[in-house]
Parts: structure tokens; sequence; C-alpha cells
């Protein structure tokens, strides 16, 4: 019994899907938040894979996206966070139903 | 060494600042208005000569038909000690004007007299039972609580072989 | 890749990862949903330890755990008891069935495609990475930086309330 | 990429100055006889039993609770614990015995689950910190290459525990203890790795048999202080000084102990905890403190070498009395300092420490291209050292002025009067 | 779009039962994130009636129960009752009984004081260390009350018209070492302490009171003191012939609690200075002027007052010829201290708000009689 690329990618695929149904579902802003911060760690978890075993010339490239991902996915989670935080202040919910401000 | 000043000075010095507020004078203490207290009070702890403007002591005392507000105030520039009493005479509703907006150190203490005597003060910010519990029965330091049945009194009534103490005027409540 | 333990280590950090990604999903209560979001995180470290990204394993769990995932939880600190419910949305059924559609998209594309793959690890330590930053991705990176400080003054500006604000102003 | 690590003692197994002798020993005996791959799982036992029956459980027993309590009974003028065995050397498993036999009372209005999972991922990380320490040349359980990071990552683990287990009590104490802590790790976790950044700067990439080192493993930066004959912390003294405060700040420790302040917030994240759980958040984080005190040996104090004494006495040995002599340190400054309010030690995160940790890079960064260019000199390392602990202080002394430290400002002695009178201000003294 | 903001303030409860509450105190305090916004005062746990109890005991009788309002410093506690009974009754106390007095009421001082910035310095976070090496001290005043009275912590040693036993022979040579011990351990405190960076930061500027505030809100002691008014009753009103003996007042200079802490470091000086004198100059006679047993004084009122570690310790006594006082009440420094609680905690952290309370060094005994 072996481990191939393809077990690395179906559980990223999963991880992804499971990651976008909880970005869709969700109703509190930060649990929207978590769906997101799951999609990138699925994408992460796929380009290390493929980092892994795909015949390239230059392999760390997909270590070099990932260092970039986790970056953007910090500043994400810091610029969101304080966008819940200041939602919640002003609009007393984090309801992302109740988000309606543009709705005439 | 701090004078004591006598009743006829501390007196004088309350006539002087607001006049009419003397109700009675005896050799130690000055007994003023309850409706002059806070007026008379704000005044001599302003004025220079009197500078009364550190309320030492404040307690209650119960004398069966009547109750007193103590007041001791302290000068710290001239170094005297004034003594002031305020006598309630209801025992239902006593009430003594509070003294708290003028001393903040009244605060406390007229709560307690409030919690040990039931004497009022209105014009107090937050007056509760500050020892007691809310709802605790009866106001312990009157003379008259816990009277017990038989015409037992409070104190301490006598040793051997010495007269009992004299009938209090007041009839103890059963 | 093979190996009893490599085969029994996978299998353990995948089942780690897609449960905890589960209970995302279905924990009702916001802190818990956090909890399984940390648990999920560890077992992707791990699963890149397997793939012997052992520099990336580790910014997984210092950055995600050590830092968002805390910061996860401050959030939800700081939002009162009543935000702290991780319910679902009326688009919950459609979300999810787009998610369940997408995964059989995935899935069917993973075990069709006949993947060309190289046994051989290729050795890719700190100091390739570093390197690579350095000299290839030089320009991300600094774009990186950039965005980094664009967050944290953006971050700032939005969290602090007019009182703050005025108060700077004076001063 | 490893480096061939010079054999120090012989192989045969009773050579007792390097104990993976035996292991190497047991574990060939044991593959003839058991099936294969058997061994990697006996290999990992006889790693962690090792570990922690030289190492951890001695330690903790009788540095973190027997040596603690007699510490600091010395330093306030008692005796500490005297009644239990003799010298009080049973008070350690008297402490164990009753622990085990309280209750463990969890509240009704608990979030069950979490507090009963807490103390156990509190423990987790505590016993895999120390599988990256080298004890000695062979002695590293896992010899990654960048374990350096893996502490880092796995001391950033019990920050989540002390959360969930402030969290879940429903308590106004705890919920204040976990409100702090989880402030804190992510102040203090920046000054730290900035400071830990100066020493990799410092070891990595220096030339060593033929090779060149690797920064983030630990094992290497102990073979740099063997080779150039200096310990790191000679050359990044102000590292040092900023891991102790971060990783005080982060493990609790007393000066810094805001989350389960004692006089503020009666016992923080750990108030309604009793029993065994309590009991294990209590080793755990003399587990804790023993594992950065190993790693600051390992980093900062040049691990298993002591300037050629470890052909002689046990590298093992040596380190261990390392790392209790750092653990010293933890104790002195829990029995003599006062403890910051919580802004105030988040305003020492980011105002103090971090400047000074961006300031140490820069420096460090400076010397690290000199030497490069001299082509890694080994008396240069020495002026190094000279010149960083100069401008360390200075640096320290300078910031410090600079945020407004005044010690000749603050009167320590009162006015005297000789009369009695009102208020009398300040300078008008003298006349009365 | 709303520009209000919602935070969640809650009610934290720092007590009955807490390690910095020095006893059975309770602050409850409404707490917006670490922020105090509003402080409340509940006391009474200990409440013993004192006040009622003693209008059925005699004169005499009454001296240990000031032994149990403020436990920490008994003997001062006695000497202020003693004086109340003497101004009422116009008794003379001999003057080897007021160098006795003197020397006791100073070395009280001490012992409360070393108690004082110890549990001050536990409250600010010294984990235990102030507290251990002024208990060390500590002990010696109390060997020295243990063989003149008998008791370590309720002494009952004054009595109306005097002290109870005269000094016993092995009484000079304790005080003396006492003498020789207390200004290396004081020192040693100021080393410990009053340079700490770190102790500095959390006391200077926590709880700041203003002379005016300190003033009108009728505190004493070192918390008057601290503030920089100058009164000492000692010096302003002197008892026990306190004018012979030579010290000074020490006051701070802007009333944080880490002025009330150098405050009562000096104060502990001064009192060596004077046991130092007393002892020195102490008279030989009797301890003490015979009294009835029945005391039964004039009709009248008495209020007399010393400076007790903790601030002026007032009794007040009304007397209606009879056997037992018919007012007996008690002006107790630390419950009036507590007036200011509020101003000083409100607006600082929860951390300050403890600090604040170890710095005025309350003792429940005597808060809640």
């Amino acid at each position: 019994m072996s481990i191939g690329i393809e077990h690395f990618l179906t559980v990223g695929a999963l991880v992804f899907c499971l990651g976008l149904g909880i970005a869709l579902s969700k109703r509190n802003a930060i649990g929207v938040l978590m769906g997101v911060e799951l999609m990138l760690n699925a994408v992460n978890l796929t380009l290390i894979t493929f980092s892994r075993f795909a015949t390239s010339e230059r392999p760390i490239a997909g270590h070099t996206f990932v260092v970039f991902i986790i970056t953007v996915a910090a500043a994400e989670a810091a610029v969101a966070l304080a966008l819940a935080v200041s939602v919640y202040r002003n609009r007393e919910t984090v309801d992302v139903d109740q988000f309606n401000l543009l709705r005439s | 060494m701090t004078r004591e000043l006598s009743g006829p000075e501390v007196a004088a010095l309350a006539e002087a600042a607001v006049p009419g507020s003397v109700a009675k004078t005896t050799e130690t203490a000055c007994y003023l208005k309850p409706e002059h207290l806070v007026q008379t009070l704000e005044a001599l702890k302003t004025s220079p000569e009197a500078d009364l403007v550190h309320l030492t002591n404040l307690c209650g005392v119960d004398f069966w038909d009547h109750m007193e507000v103590v007041y001791h105030i302290q000068s710290f520039v001239q170094n005297h000690i004034a003594l002031f009493k305020v006598e309630t005479w209801d025992r239902e509703k006593p009430e003594v004007p509070s003294v708290t907006p003028v001393f903040h150190g009244a605060w406390m203490q007229e709560n307690e007299t409030y919690d040990l005597y039931g004497i009022k003060f209105p014009g107090h910010p937050n007056l509760y039972r500050i020892l007691l519990w809310e709802g605790y029965p009866g106001w312990p330091l009157r003379k008259d609580f816990l009277s017990m049945p038989g015409g037992l009194q409070p104190g301490l009534g006598e040793f051997a072989g010495v007269a009992p103490r004299q009938e209090p005027p007041v009839k103890v409540i059963e | 890749m093979d190996g009893g333990g490599i085969v029994f280590a996978f299998y353990v950090l995948a089942a780690v990862t897609l449960i905890s990604a589960a209970g995302v999903l279905v924990s009702r209560d916001l802190l818990h949903a956090v909890l399984f979001l940390i648990l999920t995180f560890v077992g992707v470290a791990g699963l890149f330890v397997l793939l012997s990204a052992d520099f990336i394993a580790m910014a997984q769990v210092i950055i995600y755990v050590g830092a968002i995932a805390v910061l996860i939880l401050f959030a939800v600190l700081l939002t009162p008891r009543a935000g702290r419910n991780n319910g679902e949305t009326k688009f919950a059924l459609p979300g999810i069935l787009l998610a369940v559609c997408l995964a059989a998209v995935f899935l069917f594309v993973i075990h069709d495609v006949a993947w060309t793959t190289n046994d051989e690890a290729p050795v890719l330590g700190a100091d390739q990475l570093g390197e690579a930053l350095l000299t290839t991705w030089v320009l991300p990176f600094e774009i990186a930086s950039v965005l980094l400080t664009a967050a944290l003054v953006g971050a700032i500006m939005l969290a602090r309330t007019p009182q703050e604000e005025a108060e700077d102003a004076l001063a | 990429m490893s480096i061939p690590v010079l054999a120090l003692a012989t192989d045969h197994w009773y050579d007792l100055r390097d104990l993976a002798n035996i292991s190497d020993a047991i574990l060939d005996g044991a593959d003839k006889v058991l099936p294969f791959g058997i061994v990697y799982v006996l290999a990992a036992l006889i790693g962690f039993v090792a570990s922690f029956l030289i190492f951890v459980l001695p330690s903790q027993l009788y540095l973190g609770v027997y040596g603690e309590r007699k510490i600091i009974g010395r330093i306030q003028s008692r005796y500490g614990p005297n009644r239990v065995g003799p010298f009080g050397l049973l008070q350690p498993i008297a402490d164990a015995v009753k622990l085990l036999t309280k209750e463990a009372l969890t509240p009704k209005e608990s979030d069950r689950a979490v507090m009963y999972v807490a103390p156990i991922i509190f423990v987790m990380p505590a016993v895999l910190i120390f599988a990256v320490i080298p004890f000695g040349p062979r002695m590293v359980f896992a010899n990654v290459p960048v374990s350096l990071l893996y502490f880092m990552a796995i001391s950033s683990l019990p920050v989540i525990a002390t959360f969930m287990a402030g969290w879940s009590a429903n308590n106004k104490y705890s919920l204040f203890g976990a409100m702090r802590i989880v402030a804190m790790a992510i102040s203090y976790e920046v000054p730290l790795v900035m400071a830990l950044l100066g020493a990799v700067v410092v070891t990595s990439g220096a030339p060593y048999a033929g090779d060149f080192l690797n920064g983030l493993a630990l094992q290497d930066m102990v073979l740099w202080s063997r080779e150039f004959h200096i310990w790191v912390v000679f050359v990044q003294p102000l590292a040092l000084v900023i891991y102790f405060i971060c990783v005080s700040a982060e493990l609790n420790r007393t000066p810094t102990d805001i989350a389960e302040a004692e006089s503020e917030i009666v016992a923080g994240y750990l108030t309604e905890y009793s029993g065994m759980k309590w009991g294990l958040f209590y080793g755990m984080d003399i587990g804790y403190a023993l594992g950065a005190s190993a790693f600051a040996a390992t980093v900062f104090l040049g691990g298993w070498t002591f300037f050629g004494l470890e052909k002689w006495v046990p590298p093992w040995m040596i380190f261990i009395g390392k790392t209790h002599l750092f653990y010293f340190l933890f104790i002195w400054t829990r029995g003599t300092l006062p403890r910051l309010r919580s802004d105030q030690l988040m305003a020492f995160a980011w105002k103090f420490l971090l400047p000074l940790a961006l300031f140490n890079i820069f420096l460090v960064a400076t010397e690290r291209m000199i030497w490069s260019s001299q082509d890694y000199a080994k008396g240069l390392i020495y002026v190094f050292a000279v010149v960083n602990i100069a401008v360390s202080i200075a640096a320290v002394y300078g910031w410090a002025r600079f945020l407004g430290y005044r010690p000749e400002n603050t009167p320590v002695r009162p006015r005297l009067v000789k009369n009695a009178g009102g208020y009398i201000p300040v300078g008008s003294e003298a006349n009365r | 779009m709303t520009q209000t903001i919602k935070s969640e303030p809650f009610i934290l409860n720092i007590g009955p039962q807490h390690p910095s509450t020095h006893g059975v105190f309770r602050i409850k305090a409404t707490v917006d994130g670490e922020k105090v916004i509003e402080a409340e005062m509940v006391m009474g746990y200990l409440h013993r009636s004192m006040e009622k109890l003693a209008e059925e005991r005699t004169y005499t009788q009454n001296i240990p129960f000031t032994d149990r309002t403020d436990y920490l410093s008994s003997m001062s506690n006695n000497l202020g009752y003693c004086l109340a009974v003497e101004k009422l009754a116009s008794i003379e106390v001999p003057a080897r009984g007021n160098a006795i007095r003197v020397i006791m009421s100073e070395l009280q001082r001490l012992a409360s004081h070393c108690m004082a910035i110890g549990a001050f310095a536990n409250d600010t976070g010294a984990w235990q260390t102030p507290v251990m090496w002024a208990f060390r001290e500590r002990e010696k005043i109390l060997d020295i009350f243990e063989v003149t009275s008998g008791a370590r912590l309720t002494c009952n040693y004054m009595r109306i018209g005097g002290v109870a036993f005269d000094l016993r022979p092995q009484f000079e040579p304790m005080v003396r070492k006492v003498l020789n011990d207390f200004p290396p351990f004081l020192q040693e405190m100021e080393d410990l302490l009053s340079g700490n960076e770190i102790f500095l930061s959390r006391t200077r500027g926590v709880g700041v009171l203003s002379p005016e505030m300190a003033t009108n809100a009728s505190l004493s002691g070192p918390m008057l003191r601290g503030s920089g008014v100058a009164w000492d009753l000692r010096k302003a009103d002197p008892y026990c012939g306190y004018e012979q003996y030579d010290f000074d007042i020490p006051i701070g200079y802007q009333g944080d609690s880490f002025d009330r802490f150098i405050v009562r470091l000096e104060e502990m000086r001064q009192s060596l200075h004077i046991i130092q004198q007393a002892l020195d100059g102490l008279p030989s006679g009797p301890h003490s002027t015979q009294v009835p047993l029945a005391l039964r004084p004039p009709k009248g009122e008495a209020y007399a007052r010393i400076e007790s570690p903790r601030g002026e310790l007032g009794y007040y006594l009304v007397s209606d010829e009879g056997p037992a006082p018919y007012r007996f009440h008690i002006r107790p420094p630390s419950f009036i201290n507590l007036s200011a609680l509020r101003e000083m905690t409100v607006g600082g952290t929860v951390a300050d708000a403890i600090v604040v309370l170890g710095s005025i060094d309350i003792v429940v005994g005597e808060i809640d009689r």
C-alpha cells in the first residue's frame, strides 16, 4: 500500500469543499472567515503536494506560493476581524444576513 | 496641643457665619438647627478663622426620648476642634440633613449611623445599610433594640448593692 | 511514498483534518468551531511534514495556530455573547449543495487524471526557499511586505472607535 | 545535509558519556529478534522514556517542585518543605498523592468537554518540546533541520489550551485570565522570534567540517559554539535577555504572570480547576519552563559543550546542569520581582523589547556581513562579543532613557516636617 | 449609520473571599474590559456589634474588645480607649506608665507597618518575599509583646490609669535588639522595593488623592500624609507625653500609592527614634495609678484620639454615671479611609484597584467592628 498524489489531492479537495460549504452557509461573519481560511489552507496543501510530486525544474515555486498565501491569509484575517469587530460595533450584529445597508 | 473649642466659642463662630443657626449651647457643644446645618458647616469650612475642614468624627447617640448626631470637626491650620450636635426628636422617622455634599468623609459615617440608628440623612447620595444587610429588623444601637420582656434593659444595670438605673422616659417596646 | 509508518500517519492526519473541518461546519458554538479549526490547521501541518515541507509545516503552525487562530479567538471574545452563534443562513442548503457538487467534480478529476509523479522527494529546505524568495520572487516578496503594512494600518483604522479617533485628533 | 558529529565517546554500550550507545545496543539486539518495523516504535519509546526518566521527571519533581519551594523559601528567609522525608525530599511525591486523591470539580455551568480537554492539550506540547532538544552529540530524538522553528511552533500551542481552560470554566476571573493570555501571547511572540533570529543569524552558514551550519537546527547551534569556543550568549547578550523576558511572559512566570495573577484575579484561568486537572497545569507549567530553559541552554549557553570538558564529563550532565542553571533564573525572578500590570506588560513588549530586538538584528546582520567577508576568522567573533556586550548595555540604557526612565527624578524618601499643619506644597517644607 | 458604541460592562465581585482583600471585604466593581467604571464597597461580613456589646460591660471589661477591632495594632487600640476613659474620669497617668505606653504604641506601629508594607508589596505581585521579610522582623516585636503582656496579637495590656504590669527585666535588651535590627531591614526593603522599576511603575500615579480630596474625605494617618498634608496627632494633639520626644512627620509628594508606601517606611524610622528616646529616658516610679474597679465616671462625654498606625483612632464615650459606658463609639481609621476608595479606583484597571486597596491598609476587623 502506498500513498500517492491522489490521496493528498483528495484531502485537499475535501477540505476546500468543506471550507466552501462553511463560507457559504454560516451566518456569523467570523464563521465565514473561518471557512475562507480553510479554503486557503486546502489550496496550500494542494500546492505543496504538487511541489512534492510533480516533475518540475523549480519545485520550490510551490513553497514560495504557499508562503505568499500564508502572508495574504494573515493580512486578510487581521483586516476581516477588524471589520467584524467594527461592524459589530456599528450594527450590533455580525449576522451577514443583516448586512443590508446598500439595499434601498 | 489641639484647642477644644468650648460650646459658646463654637456658637459664636456659627452665629457669625450663619445668623440664627444655633439652637442651644452647652459647655462643650453647640447644638445646631437641622435646617441650617449644611449651610453652617459649609460656611465654617470655607471661613479662614474657623477653618473647620476635616470632619473627624460623626456618630449618633440615643437618649431614649431623642437622638443626637455628633460632629467633631477639626481645623488643621488653626489646630482646634469643634463639637457640633444636632437633635432629632422623632423616633419613628428621625431625619437629619446629610453633610455629605460638604464633607465627603461623612459618606461612610452617615451610612453607618443610618444602619445602626435608623436616622435618615436626606441629601445623602447613596444611603444604605453598610454593615448589616437590607431588611435587618430594627436599628441595633438604639436603646430600645431587643428590650427583653420583663423590663430588662440594655446596658449594665448595676453592681451588687448599688441602686438600679432610673427608669427610661420612653416606654419599652415589647 | 511507501512504508507502513507513512501510510498510517497519512490516514490518521487525513482523518484528523477532515473530521475537524467537518466539525467547524456542524458545531453550533462559535468557540468550538474555532477550536476545530485549530485542529484542522494542525492536521494540515502534519500533512505538510509528510510531504517533506518541514519549514512550511512549522510556519503553518506558528502563523495559523499561533497567530491567526488566536486572533480569531480574540475577535470571538470581543463580540458579545449574542454574536457567538454559529448558525446557518437561509442559503445554507444551496451553499452546501454547491460544495458537494464541486467536491464530486474535484474527486472525479483527481481520480481520472493520470498524474506523472516522481517518487524522489526534491530537496526543499528553508535555505532554498529563502534563496528563491530573494532572487526569483523578490518582487512579490516586497509587495507582500507592503500588503502586510497596509493590512496593519487598515486593521488599526477599522477597529478604532470614534472616541479614540477624537482623542488622537486632540493629541 | 546533516553534519557528521564528532564521536566523542567510544561505541561501547557501557560508555555512559553518550547514552545513545546504550539505546543503540538495545535497538540492535531487538532488531535481530523482533519483526521489522517494531524497532521504530521501540526507538520512540526509548527516547521518550529515557528523556523523561533522566531529565524531565527528576528535574520537574526535584527542581521544579521541591527545589523551587526550597529556594524560594530561602529567598524568603524561611525553611521551605522539611517535614516529609529527609530534608523534605519526599514532598513532591506527597503533593502528587494529595492531588491524585482530590476530587476534580467541574462547575455546573461550565463547558464540560472543553474544560476536560484543556489540561490534556496543555500537556501534549510540553512533552513534544523535548523531542528536538539535543542532550548530547548523538542524543537527540528527532534531529529535524528546522528544530528551532519546531520549538517556536510547539510553544505557541499551550496558549490555546490555557485559553480553553479560561473560557470553559464560565467564571469571570477565568475569563479575565483567558483574555489576558491571548493578548499577551500575540504580543510576546513577536520579540521572541526577533530575538531568536539574532542568534540564528550568528550561527547559520558558518563553516564547520567542510560544510556549512544550518542555523535553524539546534544541534548545529551547539556545534557552532564548540567550533568557535564561545557561547552564543556572549555574541548575543541582548537576545538572551529578550528571550528570557518573553519566555517568562509566555510561560506565566511570576514577574509577568498576569494571566494567573493571584492578587488580582485569584488564579486566572486555573480558578475553577482542582485535583489532578489542576495538577497537570501546575506540573506542565514547570515542564514548559524546563523546556524553555533547555532550549535557552542549547541556543545561548552552548548546549552540551563546555570548552572541551565534554570529552571527560558526560555531555548530557553538562547540558542538564546548564538547564538547571537557567531554570534557577526563573525561580530567582519569581522570588524577587513584583508583577507588571497587563497594559504595562503589553507596552513593554511593543515599545521596549521589539525595538531592541530589531536593533539587535541590525547589529548582528552587520557583523555577519563583516565576518563572512573576513572568511569567518575565528578571532573576529571575540571582537564581536566585546562590541556586542558594550553596545547592548548602551542600547538598553539609552532606549530606557529615551522612553522616560529617570530614576534620579523619583524621590524614594518622603519629605520631613517638624510641625503639624495643613497642606504643605512641594518645595516649601524647609521653613516648617 | 449609528455611531453608538456598545461594550458589555459586567460586574466583577472582588471578594469577599479573595486573596487581596485582607479579610472578608468585597468590592463590587463594574468593569468594562479591564477598566473599573464603578466600584461599590460591601462590608459587614465581620460585624460583631462591638459598640452595642460594650454598653453592657464595665469600663475595664471593654478593654479586650478594643483588641479585637484592629487586631493588627491592639496596643494602639487599648491606648485610645484608655485615654478616652481617663479623659472622661479625669485620671492622671504616672510618667512611667506614659513612657511605657509610648514605647508600646510605637512598637505596635512598627509591627503594623511591617504588615502593611509587606501586604502592599504582595498586592503588587511580589510573590511573598517582602511579606515574609516583614514578618521576620514583626516576630521580634510580637516576642516583646509576649514577654510583656503575655499575648502576642491581642495584648490587652493597657489599663485605665496606666498599664497592666511593669516591664520585665528582659524587655530592655529585646527592644534594643529591635532597634539594632530594624534600620538594616528598612534599608533592605528600600533596596527591594523603592528602587524597583516594576514596583514604581505599579504604584506611582496610581490612586492619586489631592490634598483637598484627602482632607474632605476625612482621611487620616499615612493616607493624609501621603497627600502632603502635615497632620500627625502626636505632634498636633500630643498625648502620653509625645511632646517630649523629637521626631519628624513624613509627608508625600503627590498622594499616590507609592507616597503612602514611603511615608509608612519613613514613619518606621521615626518610630525607632522615638523608642530610642523613650527607652533612654524611661522614668522610674509606679506604672499605673490605682483606679476603682467599678469605675463610674461623672456624667458627660469625651472624645479622645490617638495616631494609630492606620490613622486617627478616636473613641467617643458618653457616660451616664453608670458602671458601663452609655455610648461607646469607635472612630475606626481604616473604615473612614475607605471613603475615598471609589474616587481612587474608578478609571483605573482592576490591578490598580487591588494596589489602591493595599495602599489604604485596611483591617476588616476594624471596618466591621
